[in-house]
């Protein structure tokens, strides 16, 4: 996994590669973290490039969200791809979390 | 293919070697395409299950046997932690709200709706968890 | 470390797997160092043989059981092909030139040259070989 | 395994990198049956890349020797590290082929 971290003047962009599994959500909820404690509130995760997710990795998101809620930060998500949006769909993430097509609809979305 | 098997100590840090013997024993059998993201996954939830909960009091193993055939692919994930029946595992609510969610427990969920055919069983001192993933008619397995 | 295992097809198409396994259990051990390419070089030779001799009329798996200490590492291998006692063959001839020298009829005195302690028995149906290699004192394993 | 092969006017030498093993002996043997049937039949091994030899590569060795050795041809080794050279002096090949320290130093062996 890889994660590229893109602030920007309406929330910061997440893209993360490769695969979000068991030994790898850790990291990504572990720099959510950081950007959260440093004041970001409203975030697009850009998973274009992810090609797998496990429960560790939904684990791991709904742990951001639920830091974000009381805060009124947003977790984003865009350019799910086929076995990603398969495990979205069947766990219910997809209606718990604003899907969008990009990056720059997502940021649109909040106006 | 005969049935292949790999035996490690039941730890994270073992995950990737065994998503790999998975991988390779489904690719000799021909499922190369689509299916496989789902195997491993599976698979995934099932080890590292087995990883974090199985030996509440220490260490043990995981082992793992691959085999089948370009129709059918069997994964057996063997283990000696304390009696777990996945089947019996209780359905996440997944029409909770973020706030309301629970975390956790999709792990067992998943594997039950990513598999064709899931029976857990304990003999003697071991579980024994069959997934089975069948080819769809037509389909590119 | 536990008992690690790893079973698979009987084919020298799987060999690197297996000496990634035996690489793998020996540096989670602490055999880093020098003794490892003896320890690949006679695990290579056992499994080599077991793939090209030990079933003339077919197809069998090859079983690797790796474990030990940072003073003793072992590894078993295991299959189910005709009965073969490595510390049986014979002594090859090192003296003679190039003309008569034999082809072939090293690897089992490789593997007793390299290996500290190697021991053979038939179970059943199966071929035993333990392998074990010994850290010598003061010695980086 | 990777060979390299490079004529020159009084022999071949080939310097072989990585393992030679059951898997790659064969390839070895199969490429200097082609120089042999190419009209070669001096030859320097440079095993100063080689990290790990097996039988199955004393077995590739011994084979092609066997082939020079009616033609008047010779197979000479240079630059073998730890490993190789354990293998080479526990087979006895140690005292069956000149071992030179360089390439030079084998095909000026040959006068
Ligand atoms: N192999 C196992 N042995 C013992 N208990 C288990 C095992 N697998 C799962 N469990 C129990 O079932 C619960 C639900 O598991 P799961 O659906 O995978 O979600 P998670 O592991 O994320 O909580 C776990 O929290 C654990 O208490
Ligand atoms: N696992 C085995 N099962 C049956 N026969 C074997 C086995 N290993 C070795 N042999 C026999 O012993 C002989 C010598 O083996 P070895 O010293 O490894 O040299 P090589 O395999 O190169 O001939 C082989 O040619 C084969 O006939």
């Amino acid at each position: 996994m890889e994660i590229l971290a893109t602030r920007n003047d309406k929330g910061t962009i997440v893209a993360i590669s490769g695969k979000m599994d068991a030994v790898t959500a850790p990291v990504y909820e572990q720099k959510l973290r950081e950007l959260i404690d440093g004041g970001e509130t409203v975030f697009v995760n850009d998973f274009s490039r992810l090609a797998y997710i496990s429960s560790a990795g939904l684990r791991s998101i709904l742990a951001t969200a639920k830091i974000l809620k009381p805060k009124q930060g947003t977790l984003m998500f865009c350019g799910l791809t086929g076995p990603v949006r398969d495990v979205f769909e069947i766990s219910g993430f997809g209606s718990l979390f604003p899907l969008h097509p990009s990056p720059e609809a997502a940021l649109k979305s909040i106006g | 293919m005969s049935q292949r098997s790999l035996r490690l100590e039941a730890r994270i840090e073992n995950l990737e070697a065994m998503l790999a013997f998975v991988a390779e024993s489904a690719g000799k059998l021909g499922w190369l395409g689509e299916r496989l993201p789902n195997i491993e996954l599976a698979v995934e939830e099932a080890a590292v299950n087995v990883c974090n909960h199985a030996y509440p009091e220490g260490e043990g193993f995981i082992e793992l046997s691959a085999g089948g055939s370009r129709d059918s692919f069997m994964v057996v994930i063997n283990d000696a932690g304390i009696p777990f029946d996945i089947l019996a595992a209780p359905e996440p609510d997944l029409t909770a709200d973020i706030t309301e969610r629970e975390i956790g427990g999709l792990g067992c969920f998943l594997i039950r709706s990513l598999t064709d055919r899931v029976s857990y069983r304990r003999e003697g001192e071991r579980n024994i968890l069959q997934l089975e993933f069948l080819r769809e008619k037509g389909q590119e397995c």
